[in-house]
This record gives structure tokens, C-alpha cells and sequence, in this order.
């Protein structure tokens, strides 16, 4: 396991001669097993965050710390999650599990074994042999799910992981990632835009303003565990699920995003 | 206005070899005037179907459709539907999407744009009449679907997950709009959800559908919108007590259905 | 190519979403044996659609019956030979050379085949390597992108004349030639499918632990791939174009060398076997082409 | 948030890396582009200077002898072809006349093409009696190259006109025809539902949400159609005509005139271009909307 530590973290984008600044002056500590997830609104620079605890991007500023060494590329100590699965649409479920054995060198009999007790694990047994293009949303989420965990990553970088999902798979797929975690405790950082879903999900939440991207507050979500869905209507869940929500307004006042804007592309 | 889906059933043919499947199984409902029925359900649980068999896009297999007494043959410009999204024409302006309907029927250009021009206003299109729809927002797209479906003056509205392609906070603010519209309008409307949030507080009946065959296993009774129109905030409509309990509630019987699946 | 949408898009028909179970660890089920490959290419041949295939059939026996009644009614075998007339001249030309100092049909057929070969294949790879150039290194793509949006729309036939002069009527020019057709189209279904492959593809494999030419090869590129294929069977059907103009204007041998001399002496029936040998070579490449894009992009 | 193209990074700070790291990731956005965007920037600038550099180092290389004339003459050279062959014109005929029947030919068989594969394509698409009918002989005759069975309209036409108008309409006329019948399939299901559940009629639905919708993929057909049409044209004026760019270029290569060929392609080039911009101008203009919803 492993703990990620930012450190007055900047970045900035080129527009011609203009740049914007993306990130400004960003510290964050994520402890070894800890479930943290970082809320804002579009363009508070959440996404590039997450992209610099990555390695994907660089950042121009600070430090950003795995385990004390600073992230210079990619690496399978840190699983990323993306919005869309991002299944290999020419692998089957259990080639795209072993997708990382392979790509490392490391593919064996027992890697293959381990596969399919992770396709198991997330309720794709007998699923071993589909492609993803047969597989519902929901199932394609959990197959991305065990391809990332198959690396056995010690962080899970994850973007709005059920953002294109509809609201009852969503739930399903919440429960899923808190049962797991429940048994791994591995180290998360979650990029959401669903205050309830921070809530029910995170041990932190952190506030994230735009213009320039900065965290204005880190909230402590001192709930038990386990969670599950019935603990949303307790009133200590909504008192925190307002308290987020109030600290979204109020990044929101400090840099007013036009909603309805009528030419904005989606 | 009323309308009555009466012992419904549709069964698809199976195809290549394929067994047939029946998306909706003896489906009985009323919707009275007035009334906003929310239909929720996971996916496959013929919601779209019994939608769509309303609408008159798809024909029951057994049961009849009953529309102030006559039997539902076809689509109708009684019935006027707004989808999720690819309905408008791009090769329309806003002000030529709304009147689209009315161009259909054979009306005169002037009276079409004065129709329009009261729909246009209470959807806050006012300032984008000329505006080609492909340059707005999915919000804004989504109202020029609300109120193109609104000038043809249909009996029921039906709204076929009408708000699942925005994100989250443009969907609330659209919420909040239709249901503006729908108070004093005196239409019925008939709303398909994936969202169970967006099906209470929007809904004045609530069904809850199950998949395998489809079929409606709950009804609910519902008066948060009253209490939104009524002057009181959204959330905290949606924050309070009795409507954390009956989410509640209502997802734990859909879960259950899942798990039984 | 088209939109190229994230791969969470719905299939036709997929398995309705089930309750996540993942609170409780399952025993671990037998283990299914891995399909070998002969088994999947099995299987993909099993995938075609053979009531297509039977349509196909129905509509060129109805052609060929309707040709039949065609030439029964005019009569005439210099206008239009009877389908058994063509099969007769056919069959006689296989193994008798036309003209008389020239080559048999099989090896004309075999002459055309080979010209469509080395010329696609090096314009082909050509295009490859410059489009893999240009999605991948901006500069090259810059300038050559304006020449490759100048070059689209002239037509690579224009340029047999200043080959013939600068090449003669040898194999050379031919060979160019059909590269010269086949490189602006590969290049631009190149660039549009590398372009195409999401980020978040190469990305997911990097954080898998896959160094960034392993994810060049069995991603990126690899994602590319079908549709890279498409572009080479609108290349193969442009290398016959340009093949047959060129046999026509500047040969003494090839399929469209024979079509012509044919035509000089008003042997109908022989045009009409080159033009069906055409057809039935066309066709055969075309479907290597097809089964290869089957392999390569399973589930469509 | 990610769909939203301003909440991504619009442009990274120039990265410097390796040759096989930029291969494996995505290029890098230049400025005023949008992350992710393929092919987004300007170009025109860029454009004309390569051709500034390409004919410069074409006059170069003539300049100073790297190239027999024979093969490639020197650009004014070129020129003063012509202006001759303008002035005096080719084999008797004036260049404006060669210019002319060329696409005088392309443009009435591109006409004809049209007004029939049009609405036959349409008819295709929209009923399978006609797409039953149609589809085995356009399928089956439009892999075959058209110049292979110019032998034949020359045997059953003659070798005047007819032939080869047919010949380009032949080429024209399938993929315009498939084009058409493909678009069909563009109009959303949701439109056509729209259309029915406000009270539309069958042929209400045809001509105001399945013909529109059709638009833009049978504008790219006829782009593709007339670009294949001209190449067609080009080849058949090769081997049987007396007149045309086509007929032109290859006596010219006949007699060794390089100076005149090369002229030639620019002339055919030039035209091709034109058609190109013509069909591309007309997309802008009739389906503003292609791609974009």
C-alpha cells in the first residue's frame, strides 16, 4: 500500500499567447488506505489532478510524491479508471484482464488462474470468453475493474468511473467499489461531480474551486464503515451530504461558471 | 382526458432462431387528467415499451390502449412525445423546430410562429429563435423538444427519459422547468425515469416496473412536486425525511428485483 | 469513418445489467479451455451471414438469365454473346494464346494479378508508413498533409503519359503507378484511424505497466487496425482501376490488354471473359481482405 | 465533465520527449486547438509555402541541369507551353475547346447520374421491393473498373459521345445510388417518431425527416461520384478520343511534349480541384449541420 503526497502543485495551459492556470498552489496528502475523492465543478482542474498523480501529465510546479518518489511516468503501482471502460474491444474479457501480465512480461498459468478468480470475483464468471461489445455498461465497468486490480496497483486513480452510467447501475456499481475496498483497503482517489457519491464513498472529501484550479476544503467524512446505501437517509449522511454541497456553492461563488450557456458544446 | 392501458401485453418475435420475449406482461394503468405519472424501472423492464405502445409506435400483442374511450390505432398528435435526444432537425431553426408540429398539420406560417412564440417564451428559448439547434446545449436542445411537443396542445405528454443525457445540475434546473410548465397547464403527463430522486419529486403517481417478463408491480401515491409548487425549495423537498424514506424504500424494491434476475 | 464514440455505446444484444455481487467470493468455477486459433477462425466463419451470401447468389442467376434472354432476343454475338457462347471463347482462350504472339487468358490474368500486387503492396505500405508518420509526428504532418489534400482529387490515371515518358511501357511505370493511386488513400484512413484511437486506450495500457512501445504496437496501432484495413479495400479497388487504364494505354499483356485487342477485332465473348476474370480476381482479393478484417475486428 | 471539451487540458506546455514516446501518446495541442481535437489548426499558410518550396527547388533542379528537360522541363517552360497551346491551341483545336468537351462530358453524365441515382438510391432505401430488385446488378458491376467494359459501349454505342457519356454515368451512378440509399438509414429514429407522434403522414415523414436527413451523406456520395467520374473521364479520353485533357496529355506524351503533359495534369489537377471545391462549397451551404448533431 501507499500514500501520495502533493505538494504546491501548479499547472498551466498554453491558449496562443494567453496560458491559463489550470492548477494553483495544490497540496494534498492521501494516507495509505484511504479513500479520498476530490469534487468541483467542470474546469476546476480536477481531471488534470488526477492525470498528474498519473503521470500523464506533467506538472509545472511542486511535487507530487508515491511512497516518497516523485511520479515521473505511468506505472502499474497506480490502476487508473476512466469514464468509459476502455475495454480492448479486440480481447475478450479474459485477454483484457491478462492484459497487463502480458504487456509485463509476466503471463503464466497462475496470472491466467488469478484472472479468472478477479472475473469471478466481480461477477463475470462465465463471462471469460465474451467481448466487450457483448457486455452490458455495468459489466463492462466491473471488467475494467479487475483488468486494473489484476495489476494489484497500491493506488486507484479513478475519473468519474460511473459518470456515463444510468442511475440504477450507478448504485449497483457504488456498492460494488465499497465492497471491494472494503476487503483491499487499497489507497483512492476518486474525481466526481456527485456530492453523494463522495459522501457515501470517501473518507475525505476535497473542494476543488475553478480559475485557477485550487482545493478550498478538505472535509472529513467520519462515518462508519461499511456503508451501504441504507446509511443515506441517516441524518448524520445528509448533514455532511450539505455541508459538500454548500462548499461547491460556495467555489462556485468564487468563480461563476455559466450553466445554460446556449453554445456551449457538449 | 383519460387514458387506459387495459391487460396490455407485447410480445417480441424471436429472430433468427432466437426465442421471442415478452417486454411487457398484462399491464394494467390509468392516467387521468391532470396527472403526472413517472414510470421507473431498470433497464429492460418494458418501460420503453409501454411507452412506446402508448405513443402508438408499437401495437400490443394482446389488451387495448384506451384514449377518452377510443382505442389507440397509431401515433397521434394527441399524444406528443419528447425524447432523450436525436429527435429535433438540424436542418431547422429553434423557431422552425417548434413549429414543426404544427407545420406538419397544415398550419400557416404566421398562425404557427404566434403559437409558438407563448411556448418559446415560457421555455426561455426568447433571444434563440433563429439560433440552428445544433449550436445549443443538450439543455437547451432538450427544452426546443419540450416545447415543440407543447404547440401541438396534445391531451398527454410523454416524456421519454427526457433529461438522462444532461449532467446532473443543468437535469435538476430542467426538472424544476417542466414541472413550472406542467402546474396550470391541465395536461397529463406521463414521464419515463431511470432516476428514482428525479421520479419522486417529480411525480404525482409513481409505478415501479419489473423486467421478465415487464410488468408493474408498485404504485405510489406522490405530492412532493405539490410541495415545490407550493413555494418550497427543490432540495429541500429532496432533503427531507419522508422522501429519504420512500427512496429508500422504492430502491430497495428494485434491488430486490435484481438480485432475483 | 465514423464517429468514433466511446466503447460504452449499447450493442445489439448484451446480457441486462445483474446486481453487482462482489460481497461474497465465489468458489472458483472450472476452468474453460483457452479457443485455440483454429477454433475462433472457425468460429468467425461461422459468424458469416450465409442468407446473404444465398440473396447474393439468386441476384446473378437472375442476371445471368436475364443476359441469356437479352442475347436470344438480339441475336447478334458481336453485340451481345450468349452467357454459353462467353464460356465457350473463354474456356478456348484459357489455353490458347490471344493474340497469336501473346499470352493465354490464365496468363494475362496472372500477369495483372502480379502488377496488382507488387504495386499495391508497395503503395500500401508506402501509405502506411507516411500516415503512421503523420499522426504520429506533427511536423511531418504539416507539410505533407497540404500535399496529400492537393494530390486527392487529380486523378492518379492523369499521370500514365509523364510515367510513359519517363519510364517507357516496361513493368516500372504500371507498378508505380498503382502505387501512386494507393498512397493518398491509405495515407488519409491511416492518419484518420490512429487519430481516432482514444487516448484513454494507450493510457489504461501504460498504467497496466506496459512500456510506451508495447502500447504503440498492441494498442494504438492495434486499435487502428480495422480500419486501416478498410482503407486497403478501397486501395485494392482504385489498383484496378488504375491497372486496367494503364494495360489498356501502355502494354502488351494484361487482362486490360486483352479487353482492348478484343474490342479491336469485335471478339465480344472475349471482352466479356476479361471483364468476369476481372470481376472474379477483384472479388477474390477483396474477400482475403474482408476475412483478414473479420480476424482482426471480432464482434464487427 | 470530461465530455465537455473546456474541461480538458486545453493545451500542454510544449513536452520535449523521446521520438517513440510521442509516437505512443497523443501529439501535443498547439495553441487555439481543442485537446483531443484530430486534426484541428490552420493550414493554409503552411500549404502555400510547401508549394513555394516544391516549385522552387523544381526550377532549381532544371536550372541547373540536375534534369534533362526531356524528363521534366523547367516551370517556364511550362508556362510558355501554355500560353502557346492557349494561344495556338492543340492539334488544331484550341485549349479552351479540349477543356470544355472534357467537362462538358463529366458534367452531363455527373447530371444524369444524379437525377436517376438519386432518387432511385432513395427508393432503394426506403423499399425493399426496389432494393431487392436493384441491388444485385449495381453491386455486381460496380467493382468492376469502368474502363473495362468501355470496349463495350464503344461496340454498342460507337465511339462517339454516347459511349463515353455512358462510361462516366456508369461511374457516376453507383455510388451515388448506394450513397443515397445509405442515407436513408441517417434520419434518427426519434425524428421519424417525432414526426408521427405530431400527426405526420407517411409521405409528411419521407419528404420533411428522411429526405433532409439524407442530405449530407448524398452530398458526400456525389463528391466521391465526381471525383470517379473525372478520373474515369481522363482514362477513356487515353484510349478512345480524339479530343479532351485526357486525349490531349497522351499524344502529347506520344510526341515527347513532357512540357505539355505536365501542363496537362495541372490542368486536369486544377479542374478535379475546382469540383472539389464546388461539392465541398455546397456542403457548407445545404447541410451546415453534417457531423454536428
Amino acid at each position: 500500500m501507499a500514500d501520495v503526497e502533493l505538494k504546491h502543485v501548479s499547472k498551466r495551459y498554453a491558449h496562443g499567447r494567453q496560458t491559463t492556470e489550470t492548477l494553483r498552489d495544490v497540496s494534498l496528502r492521501v494516507g495509505d488506505g484511504e479513500f479520498v475523492s476530490l469534487v468541483g465543478r467542470s474546469g476546476c482542474g480536477k481531471t488534470t489532478l488526477l492525470r498528474i498523480v498519473g503521470g500523464f501529465v506533467d506538472a509545472d510546479g511542486g511535487d507530487v510524491l508515491v511512497d516518497g518518489s516523485p511520479v515521473t511516468r505511468p506505472g502499474s503501482d497506480r490502476g487508473m479508471l476512466f469514464q468509459h471502460p476502455m475495454l480492448f474491444p479486440w480481447l475478450t474479457v479474459l485477454d483484457n484482464t491478462l492484459f497487463g501480465p502480458r504487456a509485463t512480461g509476466r503471463h503464466s498459468p497462475q496470472a491466467r488462474a488469478r484472472a479468472m478468480e478477479l472475473l469471478q470475483i466481480v461477477g463475470l464468471g462465465g463471462f471469460e470468453f465474451h467481448y466487450p461489445k457483448q457486455l452490458s455498461g455495468g459489466m463492462m465497468h466491473r471488467a475494467a475493474f479487475a483488468r486494473a486490480m489484476m495489476a494489484e496497483p497500491k493506488i486507484l486513480l479513478m475519473d468519474e468511473p460511473f459518470g456515463a452510467l444510468d442511475a440504477l447501475t450507478r448504485a449497483g456499481m457504488q456498492q460494488f467499489l465499497l465492497d471491494l475496498w472494503n476487503r483491499r483497503r487499497f489507497t483512492v482517489i476518486l474525481v466526481t461531480h456527485d456530492v453523494e457519491e463522495a459522501v457515501l464513498m470517501s473518507d475525505r472529501v476535497a473542494v476543488m474551486a475553478a480559475g485557477p484550479g485550487q482545493i478550498i476544503e478538505t472535509i472529513p467524512i467520519d462515518l462508519p464503515r461499511p456503508r451501504s446505501y441504507e446509511m443515506s437517509e441517516t441524518p448524520e449522511f445528509v448533514q455532511l451530504k450539505r455541508r459538500v454541497r454548500q462548499s461547491v456553492e460556495r467555489a462556485r461563488g468564487k468563480a461563476p461558471v455559466s450553466v445554460m450557456n446556449p453554445t456551449a458544446g457538449h | 382526458m383519460s387514458l387506459q392501458v387495459i391487460d396490455a401485453s407485447v410480445v417480441y418475435p424471436g429472430q433468427r432462431g432466437r426465442s421471442s420475449t415478452e417486454a411487457l406482461h398484462a399491464v394494467n394503468l390509468t392516467v387521468e387528467a391532470g396527472e403526472f405519472v413517472v414510470v421507473l424501472g431498470a433497464s429492460g423492464c418494458g418501460k420503453s415499451t409501454l411507452l412506446n405502445l402508448i405513443a402508438g409506435f408499437v401495437a400490443p400483442t394482446a389488451g387495448r390502449i384506451v384514449l377518452d374511450g377510443q382505442n389507440i390505432q397509431g401515433p397521434g398528435a394527441d399524444r406528443s412525445v419528447v425524447f432523450q435526444k436525436h429527435a429535433l432537425l438540424p436542418w431547422l431553426n429553434v423557431r422552425d423546430n417548434v413549429a414543426f408540429g404544427l407545420s406538419l398539420q397544415g398550419r400557416g406560417k404566421a398562425e404557427r410562429y404566434k403559437i409558438s412564440e407563448h411556448f418559446i417564451e415560457i421555455l426561455g428559448l426568447r433571444g434563440f429563435e433563429d439560433a440552428p439547434v445544433y449550436t445549443l446545449s443538450g439543455g437547451m436542445q432538450q427544452r426546443v423538444g419540450i416545447a415543440r411537443a407543447l404547440t401541438c396542445d396534445p391531451k398527454l405528454l410523454l416524456l421519454d427519459e427526457p433529461l438522462g443525457a444532461l449532467d446532473a445540475l443543468t437535469r435538476e434546473r430542467a426538472q424544476e422547468l417542466i414541472l413550472r410548465v406542467w402546474d396550470g397547464s391541465g395536461k397529463s403527463v406521463l414521464l419515463i425515469t431511470h432516476s428514482v430522486e428525479e421520479a419522486l419529486f417529480m411525480g404525482t403517481k409513481l409505478i415501479v416496473m419489473s423486467p421478465r417478463p415487464g410488468r408493474i408491480t408498485h404504485t405510489f401515491e406522490l405530492s412532493f412536486s405539490r410541495r415545490f409548487l407550493a413555494g418550497q425549495t427543490a432540495r429541500s423537498v429532496k432533503a427531507s425525511a419522508d422522501f429519504i424514506a420512500l427512496r429508500e424504500q422504492v430502491l430497495q424494491i428494485i434491488f430486490a428485483d435484481e438480485e432475483a434476475a | 469513418m465514423g464517429n468514433t464514440q466511446g466503447t460504452a455505446t449499447a450493442g445489439t444484444s448484451r446480457p441486462t445489467e445483474g446486481a453487482a455481487p462482489g460481497a461474497t467470493m465465489m468458489p472458483l468455477a472450472a476452468v474453460p479451455d483457452v479457443p485455440g486459433f483454429r477454433q475462433r477462425l472457425g468460429r468467425r466463419l461461422a459468424a458469416i451471414d450465409w442468407s446473404r451470401i444465398w440473396m447474393g447468389a439468386i441476384g446473378i442467376v437472375t442476371l445471368v438469365v436475364l443476359w441469356w434472354i437479352a442475347a436470344l432476343v438480339i441475336g447478334d454475338d458481336v453485340i451481345l454473346p450468349s452467357p454459353l457462347r462467353t464460356m465457350d471463347v473463354m474456356i478456348r482462350y484459357l489455353s490458347k494464346p490471344y493474340p497469336s504472339q501473346g499470352e493465354t487468358l490464365v496468363g494475362n490474368t496472372l500477369i495483372s494479378l502480379a502488377r496488382i500486387l507488387v504495386g499495391f503492396t508497395w503503395g500500401a505500405l508506402a501509405g502506411i508508413f507516411l500516415g503512421a508518420l503523420m499522426a504520429s509526428v506533427r511536423p511531418v504532418r504539416l507539410i505533407v498533409d497540404p500535399l496529400i489534400e492537393l494530390g486527392r482529387p487529380l486523378p492518379p490515371l492523369a499521370f500514365i503519359p509523364l510515367l510513359i515518358v519517363w519510364f517507357g511501357i516496361g513493368e516500372l511505370p504500371k507498378i508505380i503507378l498503382i502505387g501512386v493511386g494507393v498512397i493518398p488513400v491509405m495515407v488519409v484512413s491511416v492518419v484518420a484511424a490512429l487519430d481516432a484511437v482514444p487516448e484513454e486506450y494507450v493510457e489504461a495500457a501504460l498504467s497496466l505497466g506496459a512500456t510506451r512501445s508495447y502500447a504503440l504496437l498492441h494498442v494504438r496501432i492495434r486499435a487502428a487496425l480495422p480500419a486501416v484495413i478498410t482503407g486497403l479495400r478501397l486501395s485494392m479497388g482504385l489498383s484496378w482501376t488504375s491497372i486496367v487504364a494503364v494495360e489498356m494505354i501502355a502494354a502488351t499483356g494484361g487482362l486490360g490488354y486483352v479487353i482492348l485487342e478484343a474490342s479491336n477485332y469485335l471478339i465480344t465473348p472475349l471482352i466479356f471473359s476479361g471483364i468476369l476474370l476481372i470481376a472474379v480476381v477483384a472479388l477474390f482479393l477483396d474477400g482475403l481482405l474482408r476475412l483478414l478484417r473479420r480476424l482482426v475486428a471480432p464482434m464487427g | 465533465m470530461s465530455d465537455n471539451p473546456a474541461a480538458r487540458p486545453a493545451a500542454p506546455v510544449v513536452e520535449r520527449r523521446g521520438l517513440l514516446a510521442r509516437l505512443a501518446r497523443a501529439r501535443p495541442t498547439q495553441p487555439g486547438e481543442i485537446y483531443g481535437v484530430p486534426g484541428a489548426g490552420e493550414t493554409r499558410m503552411l500549404s502555400i509555402a510547401t508549394i513555394a518550396v516544391l516549385i522552387f527547388i523544381w526550377w532549381l533542379s532544371t536550372t541547373l541541369g540536375w534534369v534533362k528537360p526531356l524528363f521534366v522541363p523547367a516551370p517556364q517552360a511550362i508556362v510558355q507551353d501554355f500560353v502557346t497551346i492557349l494561344r495556338r491551341g492543340y492539334t488544331g483545336e484550341p485549349l479552351w475547346l479540349h477543356v470544355g468537351i472534357s467537362t462538358a462530358r463529366v458534367f452531363g453524365a455527373f447530371m444524369l447520374a444524379c437525377l436517376i441515382g438519386i432518387p432511385l438510391g432513395l427508393a432503394m432505401g426506403i423499399s425493399p421491393v426496389m432494393r431487392g430488385i436493384f441491388d444485385p446488378p449495381i453491386e455486381f458491376y460496380r467493382p468492376i473498373p469502368p474502363l473495362a467494359y468501355l470496349p463495350l459501349m464503344i461496340i454498342w454505342f460507337g465511339i462517339g459521345e454516347t459511349s463515353k457519356v455512358l462510361l462516366i454515368f456508369l461511374s457516376v451512378f453507383a455510388p451515388v445510388a448506394l450513397g443515397a440509399r445509405s442515407g436513408v438509414r441517417s434520419a434518427a429514429i426519434e425524428q421519424i417518431h417525432a414526426a408521427y407522434s405530431f400527426g405526420a403522414t407517411r409521405w409528411q415523414v419521407l419528404m420533411r425527416v428522411i429526405l433532409p436527413s439524407a442530405m449530407p451523406e448524398i452530398l458526400t456520395a456525389m463528391r466521391i461520384g465526381i471525383g470517379f467520374g473525372w478520373t474515369t473521364l481522363v482514362a477513356a479520353e487515353m484510349v478512345a478520343a480524339t479530343s479532351g485533357l485526357g486525349y490531349m496529355v497522351l499524344s502529347a506524351s506520344q510526341f515527347l511534349q513532357t512540357g505539355i503533359v505536365i501542363m496537362g495534369i495541372i490542368v486536369i489537377a486544377a479542374i478535379a480541384y475546382m469540383f472539389d471545391l464546388i461539392m465541398r462549397m455546397l456542403e457548407r451551404r445545404l447541410v451546415p449541420w453534417k457531423g454536428r448533431m
